[in-house]
């Protein structure tokens, strides 16, 4: 049986690895093949991953981890400005810091359960918003947001202005106009930009894997499933909550951090509540609790976000000119209700449509289809489907 | 004097949109269990009761006015209202004058509709959902229903005029001793006022009749109320509509103050949670006290003597309010344990 | 200092650490909710290796004595000592990490883990004591007590629900799961809440048997039961609660014919 | 000038080893994009090339962004017609169907007016739709994001609404371009047109958007009504997005200010302006004067939003659709004949945007930015509504004439809210470049 576990682990996660490297030639039929979007894909891949730690493993619901995605953009935005434009050492000072964060806001939060917890994060969250979007000015760039710049030649223009790259400068890089963010010479944007996040999307993946098998991850386990009892077992829960807390709140810095390498801006609207609501969103789109259906849950949301804003009305035109005039017009008039200015529209309806069809998500309605196929295969020897009685 | 004097009336007004707001969200929880994160789009329809009611009263046809004309210099088509030729110019002048608080009515007959037709079409699946799972559902639905409304209103904020009689600045000060800068809006007293009829009447309507009772036993234990075979699902969507209706109408009578668009909804979403946990889950008091707590609390942080000394407070009051509270009193100010703790 | 030491060193109050061979300690403890007294001047000690019952009708006090011995009450005076060390104050997290185990009276597994994750959460807990975070640990790994949570299930009979979602057990067979949690930990003090109600009879036997044989092992255990063909199948010494006092103490044999039990019991129940 | 041109992404940093590294393992797809092009980023092959238009779609902004993609559409349509609207009155007759002899297409995103999303979205039809500019958005914050973005990725970006200094000032940079005016010019232009209508020596009281849109107009304000003796009492920062600005408005009552000023935009200006107005302000008299209002950027379509609370209230626009030379007349006439109501300033700026754009590649006879860019920077033309302009070559701004407005007391239709009090020369709102600081940079053309 414990072979059985670990053989079924490592197809999952080669299988994964193969489809995230694969990923430019499979989405190229649905038009999701450039890099912008892969980019995206895999940092909100991670992102969702981390947030599942938390929320999937142990019930506990964030509504601030956007703040861990603001921190870490803001560290590595300062790290090119201040150190070097090798993203290396950015990814590094950002999880730091955003571990560091994610430790006190943890610290203070996990003293409540439930919805107040909840609250508690999103306090915490809205208050950086709000300063880094006003007070804190200085450090954030405020609504501009924080941006590389040329080196700085006049002392007295503001660090927000001009960089300094002490390491580049120290190598003697010579810089033209604003440079690009790199990792030892490859550039960051562009297909090489996603490969570097796929990488580490897989190997953010793999350790999501360990730890969710591991004991640790089983204490997680039982924490959601029943913390008072494991008080009496034993085990004190604040340290097991705090350090789920701590790696999902790095596994958003890292995220944050590599929005900021491949795209070196820092705005302060990544730490909104709706930025938090978005990866709660993405998480129980793909299945709570499952390894894979966060980073599905991601890569739908941003599609639609990307490609389904993106279908305007001669676009819709076209796709129904096979159609008669009057009922081309009548369809296009319906389908801009869903797409282009009303993406936002399918979006809702996508909600309502798998929470109320499918509770465990998409994961769920793959699991619902992969078991139609074992019966027709005439393994349904066992009702492996049969719904859990209710208690 | 007369700076803190306006602070408290300014708070007592955002308080009594707060808790009107937040009193139909913790009703909710507190009864029927569901996280209902379309309750701000509730408050944005009721909002846009206002502003539709006000398109029916104005409801015209055209007729070509050949001494006029319009920006591209074709003679201008007026606009006659159906209401003037039928009732006369001032019967008409009169209801779109009286548009708003008109709209309350059909704001409370709408959006009993609408609470219905949602807890029996949707809500009632979800009672024993996870948490999760309600968040979803409810905000997909918010998004729809805001994405409706932008459609057909546009995204730009509709201002509503308050009655004539009372579109003025009361002079506040001359009644209460203070100087001649003591000036109020008549709306914003008005809507003070409105507020705490409501709050008192649903209230009054829990506590004085057997629904009521029935409700204020569901909401301490629901369980309990199930097993004594009240034919309690049916208490559950008059509750769900009540809090439909409480949020509507709050928001019709807030028109005039906060022109509404389709987003308003969403702006107070948060804010209105923030308002229920502080006041403690489930806790109609609390509610009602966390939303004028706050909104004094807020007003008097936006005051520059205040921001001086703590550059931003005013951004992030309620939030470390909320903060505040949650650690020093576990379940909020009036909240009760057990209540959506798991 | 920590509550325990703050009771322990209370001026004025010494406590005796018991009699000889005491293992479980419980000095004048007072517990009251809203002015009604669920505990008064409630003295016991529990010696090792026996099995100690305590009965008592319902409302008697013995779940608060039992909540207060696992640090889930805190008492208004008095103190629990458990092998010279003092409880009251403590976490329950570390109440458990002494050696001190509970079966819950209404089951508190973990709904959501098949049974064997059920007893080997609190086989881990026991190893590994505090906090550990090493994701490389993997926890299909742990063959050594994977294997002896298997043999504990098959001993409280729920070798063929092994997989199963503990959500989906029968309440008999989740107080089966309960013991079996508990005595994966071999505790040196068990405290069971009504170990067998809501078992069929034929069940109850087993159990018995079960904790018969447990005790060959030497582990000291409190039992609260009601059914008195348990009790008196079992317990070595009975202590009888009402009211919140304890009434009577003794080998089953005195209690059974003790008046003032009868006279508490009138009504109650059946000895 | 010349050399800081045709300089590629390519030769970003060289560091030792790295470099090495970068050179091997460079992958095909990364020089895809252009390597088979004319040497720039996503040069058009067959018979057509593609714009891209940005602009806020969901958020607050839509009914602008809605606005500024009408103009567009008619935009990309008279273009490809070679006449049609401002096309006909345009001082340069170059643009005769197409542009070098390619139709124009164009793909459409939304900016959300969230930098991440507006990004995101220009990417978007950078990478996957081969757009050979960007333009559009509504806000400064979005269109500083955008244009970096363009700067990188190596194509043009032609500012739709956008008002901050910055936009051409300290975070200007080669690859964009400004026809929208800024705070700088509002304030050049309303400094004097106050004191006209309310005399010296008034006292001020601020109320501004906290972020960095909301302190440049502050800024401006003061810096252009102090040499009339205006003195300013308090100027207090507002959360974007607030709602309700009461609390912000009763101080002003006690402050023995006679003056509002609303450093608002968008939604917040619509809010604060018509409870400012329920508050009795404009009933007052403070210190034996009227109390004024004043609100530095208008927007018409939010103007309709304040209803009857804009009357007589004086402010600054881009452009006004009463205005009667040819160019706007044209404008209107087209507009309105297409959609039935008149075009506002934003579908003003994003039309002009990108007829300007389309008329510097006919000229330049390439898309190649630095050479489209080039044809733009001093570029001198008029007929497109606000009357001779000019691109300056020193930030990429346009310089012309400014319009002071003030809300219409007497409205004759739901789009007449704003009536011209008057059009300020070009020569009084012009300042040396240098002022705002900032650096171009070199052009990327990918």
């Amino acid at each position: 049986m414990e072979k059985n576990t670990a053989l079924k682990d490592t197809i999952l996660f080669v299988g994964f690895a193969a489809v995230v490297l694969c990923l430019p030639i499979i989405l190229e039929p649905i038009g999701a093949n450039y890099p912008d979007l892969l980019q995206k894909i895999a940092i909100f891949g991670i992102f969702a991953i981390g947030f599942n730690i938390l929320f999937g493993l142990t019930g506990y619901l964030s509504f601030g981890h956007a703040a861990f995605i603001g921190v870490g953009s803001y560290m590595t935005l300062w790290s090119f400005k201040l150190l070097t434009m090798n993203v290396v050492p950015a990814i590094i000072f950002s999880v730091m810091l955003a571990g560091v964060f994610a430790y006190l806001i943890g610290y203070v939060s996990l003293r409540r359960s439930g919805i107040y917890f909840s609250i508690l994060t999103l306090a915490f969250a809205q208050m950086c918003y709000s300063l880094a979007y006003s007070v804190l000015t200085p450090i954030t760039n405020g609504e501009t947001g924080l941006q590389t710049r040329a080196i700085r030649t006049n002392p007295e223009t503001s660090l927000l202005d001009a960089d300094l790259r002490v390491i580049d400068q120290a190598f003697g890089v010579q810089e033209v106009g604003v440079p690009t963010t790199n990792f030892f010479g490859m550039a960051m944007s562009g297909y090489t930009g996603f490969y570097f996040c796929a990488v580490l999307l897989i190997i953010c993946f793999f350790i999501a894997q360990r730890l969710t098998r591991s004991n640790f991850g089983m204490m997680l386990k039982a924490i959601k499933s029943n913390q008072n009892r494991l008080n009496y077992t034993g085990i004190h829960t604040r340290p097991y909550l705090i350090a789920a807390f701590v790696i999902s709140g790095m596994y958003a810095g890292l995220a944050g951090s590599l929005m900021a390498a491949t795209d070196p801006i820092a705005g302060a609207e990544r730490m909104q509540w709706t930025a938090s609501g978005e990866v709660v969103l993405m998480t129980i789109l793909g299945g709570v609790g499952t390894l894979v259906g966060p980073v599905l849950g991601a890569g739908l949301i941003k599609y639609a976000e990307q490609k389904v804003s993106s279908w305007n009305e001669g676009i819709l035109e076209n796709f129904f000119s096979f159609l008669p005039e009057t009922l081309q017009h009548l369809m296009t008039n319906i389908g801009s209700l869903f797409v282009g200015e009303g993406w936002h529209t399918t979006l809702g309806l996508m909600f309502m449509i798998i929470v109320i069809f499918l509770p465990g998500g998409i994961m769920e309605g793959i699991q619902r289809i992969a078991n139609i196929f074992k019966r027709k295969s005439g393994d349904n020897s066992k009702g492996a489907s049969a719904p859990q009685p209710a208690e | 004097m007369d700076a803190i004097f306006l602070q408290v009336l300014n708070g007592l007004d955002k308080g009594g949109a707060y808790a009107l707001i937040a009193l139909g969200l913790t009703l909710v929880f507190g009864t029927l269990g569901v996280v209902n994160f379309a309750h701000g789009a509730l408050f944005m329809l009721g909002a846009f009761c206002a502003v539709a009611l006000e398109r029916m009263l104005s409801v015209s046809y055209e007729r070509i006015n050949p001494d006029k004309q319009d920006f591209l210099g074709n003679p201008l088509k007026e606009q006659i209202s159906y209401l003037v030729d039928w009732l006369g110019a001032d019967t008409a002048a009169f209801l779109q004058d009286y548009s708003v608080p008109l709209s309350i009515l059909f704001a409370a007959i709408f959006m009993a509709i609408v609470g219905i037709v949602m807890e029996r079409g949707l809500i009632k699946h979800f009672y024993k959902r996870p948490h999760a799972d309600q968040i979803l559902v409810t905000f997909g639905l918010a998004i729809v229903v805001q994405e409706l409304v932008r459609h057909y209103f546009g995204a730009n904020p509709i201002p509503q005029a308050a009655p004539d009689i009372v579109s003025g600045a009361a002079n506040v000060g001359a009644w209460v001793g203070l100087g001649d800068n003591v000036i109020y809006p008549w709306w914003r007293l008005v809507y003070f006022l409105f507020s705490a009829a409501i709050i008192f009447g649903v209230f009054a309507f829990l506590q004085f009749t057997t629904f009521g009772m029935v409700v204020r036993a569901g909401m301490q234990d629901r369980e309990t109320v199930g097993l004594l075979g009240i034919n309690i699902e049916q208490k559950f969507t008059v509750v769900f509509g009540l809090a439909a209706v409480v949020a509507g109408v709050a928001g019709a009578m807030y028109t005039p103050v906060l022109p509404p668009d389709y987003h308003m909804g969403m702006d107070f979403l948060v804010l209105s949670f923030v308002v229920v946990v502080v006041g403690g889950m489930g806790s109609l008091g609390g509610a009602v006290l966390a939303g004028f707590l706050l909104g004094i609390l807020q007003s008097f942080a936006s005051m520059q003597a205040v921001q001086e000394l703590i550059p931003g407070i005013s951004q992030i009051i309620i939030y470390l309010v909320a903060v505040i509270v949650l650690l020093t009193l576990p379940r909020g100010l009036m909240g009760r344990k057990g209540v959506m703790e798991d | 200092m920590s509550v325990a030491e703050d009771i322990a060193n209370e001026p004025g109050r010494s406590f005796e650490r018991g009699v000889a061979n005491s293992v479980l300690h419980i000095d004048d403890v007072h517990k009251s909710f809203a002015g009604l007294h669920a505990l008064s001047d409630v003295d016991l000690d529990v010696r090792q290796g026996e099995t100690h019952a305590i009965i008592g009708p319902n409302g008697a006090g013995k779940s608060t004595l039992l909540n207060v011995c696992v640090g889930r009450l805190k008492p208004d005076r008095g103190a629990v000592v458990f092998d010279g060390t003092v409880l009251t104050g403590k976490q329950p997290h570390e109440i458990n990490q002494l050696g001190v185990a509970r079966v819950f009276q209404t089951p508190e597994v973990f709904p959501d883990l098949t049974v064997l994750e059920n007893v080997m959460v609190p086989a881990l807990s026991k190893r590994d004591g505090h906090f550990r975070l090493n994701p490389f640990k993997s926890f299909a790994r742990e063959n050594h007590i994977r294997d002896e949570a298997v043999s504990v299930i098959e001993s409280v009979g729920l070798k063929a629900q092994l997989s199963d979602m503990a959500a989906a057990m029968s309440r008999g067979d989740k107080r089966r799961l309960e013991l079996a949690m508990g005595l994966i930990q071999h505790p040196r003090l068990l405290l069971l809440d009504e170990p067998t109600a809501g078992m069929a009879r034929h069940d109850t036997n087993a159990t018995i048997e079960l904790l018969k044989q447990i005790k060959q092992g030497g582990m000291t255990k409190v039992i609260i039961e009601h059914d008195m063909h348990v009790v008196f199948s079992l317990a070595d010494r009975i202590s009888v609660l009402a009211g919140g006092r304890i009434i009577a103490q003794g080998k089953p044999d005195e209690i059974k014919n003790n008046p003032k039990v009868r006279e508490a019991y009138l009504g109650e129940e059946q000895v | 000038m010349s050399e800081r041109k045709d300089i590629t992404r390519r030769r970003v940093i060289k560091s030792g080893a790295a470099a090495a590294a970068a050179a091997g393992a460079t992958p095909y797809f990364y020089t895809r994009a252009f390597a088979d092009g004319h040497g720039y980023m996503n040069a058009p092959k067959g018979d057509s090339v593609t714009f891209g238009f940005n602009v806020p779609q969901t958020g607050a902004y839509a009914d602008e962004g809605a606005d500024e993609l009408r103009a567009y559409e008619m935009a990309v349509e008279h273009i490809n017609a070679g006449g049609g609207g401002m096309l006909d009155t345009f001082s340069s007759k170059e643009l005769k169907g197409g542009v070098n002899g390619k139709t124009v297409k164009f793909v459409t995103g939304d900016t959300q007016t969230k930098s991440d999303a507006a990004r995101a979205s220009a990417k978007r039809m950078i990478e996957n739709d081969g757009a050979i500019m960007i333009t559009g958005g509504s806000s400064s914050g979005v269109a500083i994001a955008v244009q970096g973005l363009c700067q990188e990725a190596g194509v043009i970006f032609m500012a739709g609404l956008t008002h901050s200094n910055d936009t051409t000032g300290k975070d200007k940079r080669a690859n964009g371009f400004r026809h929208f005016f800024n705070t700088e010019m509002t304030g050049a232009a309303l400094g004097p047109v106050l004191n006209n209508n309310y005399g010296k020596d008034r006292k001020v009281y601020h109320l501004t958007a906290d972020y960095t849109w909301g302190y440049s107009q502050e800024g401006s304000m003061i810096k252009y009504t102090q040499p009339y003796g205006w003195e300013t009492v308090a100027a207090v920062k507002t959360p974007v997005g607030a709602g309700d600005f009461s609390q912000f408005i009763t101080p002003v009552l006690s402050s023995g200010a006679d003056t509002l000023i609303l450093n608002h935009y968008g939604k917040d200006m619509v809010n604060s302006l018509t409870q400012a107005v329920q508050f009795g302000l404009r009933d007052k008299q403070v210190n034996g004067k009227d109390f004024t209002i004043v609100v530095p950027l208008y927007s018409r379509l939010m103007a309709q939003g304040a209803g009857e609370n804009v009357k007589g209230i004086f402010g600054s626009t881009n452009w006004h659709w009463s205005l009667q030379d040819d160019g706007s007349k044209a404008f209107v006439k087209a507009f309105g004949t297409k959609y039935g109501f008149p075009p506002s300033q934003a579908a003003h700026t994003t039309y002009c945007q990108a007829l300007l754009y389309a008329d510097a590649c006919q000229r330049a006879g390439t898309f190649k930015p630095s050479e489209v860019g080039a044809a733009l920077e001093g570029f001198k033309f008029d007929g497109l509504g606000n009357g001779p302009t000019e691109y300056r070559a020193d930030d990429h701004q346009c310089f012309k004439d400014v319009l002071v407005v003030k809300g219409k007391e007497n409205p004759s239709s739901k789009f007449d809210v704003l009536e011209v009090v008057e059009v300020t020369p070009r020569a009084k709102v012009e300042y040396a470049a240098s002022l705002l600081g900032g650096e171009l940079g070199p052009y990327n053309n990918g």
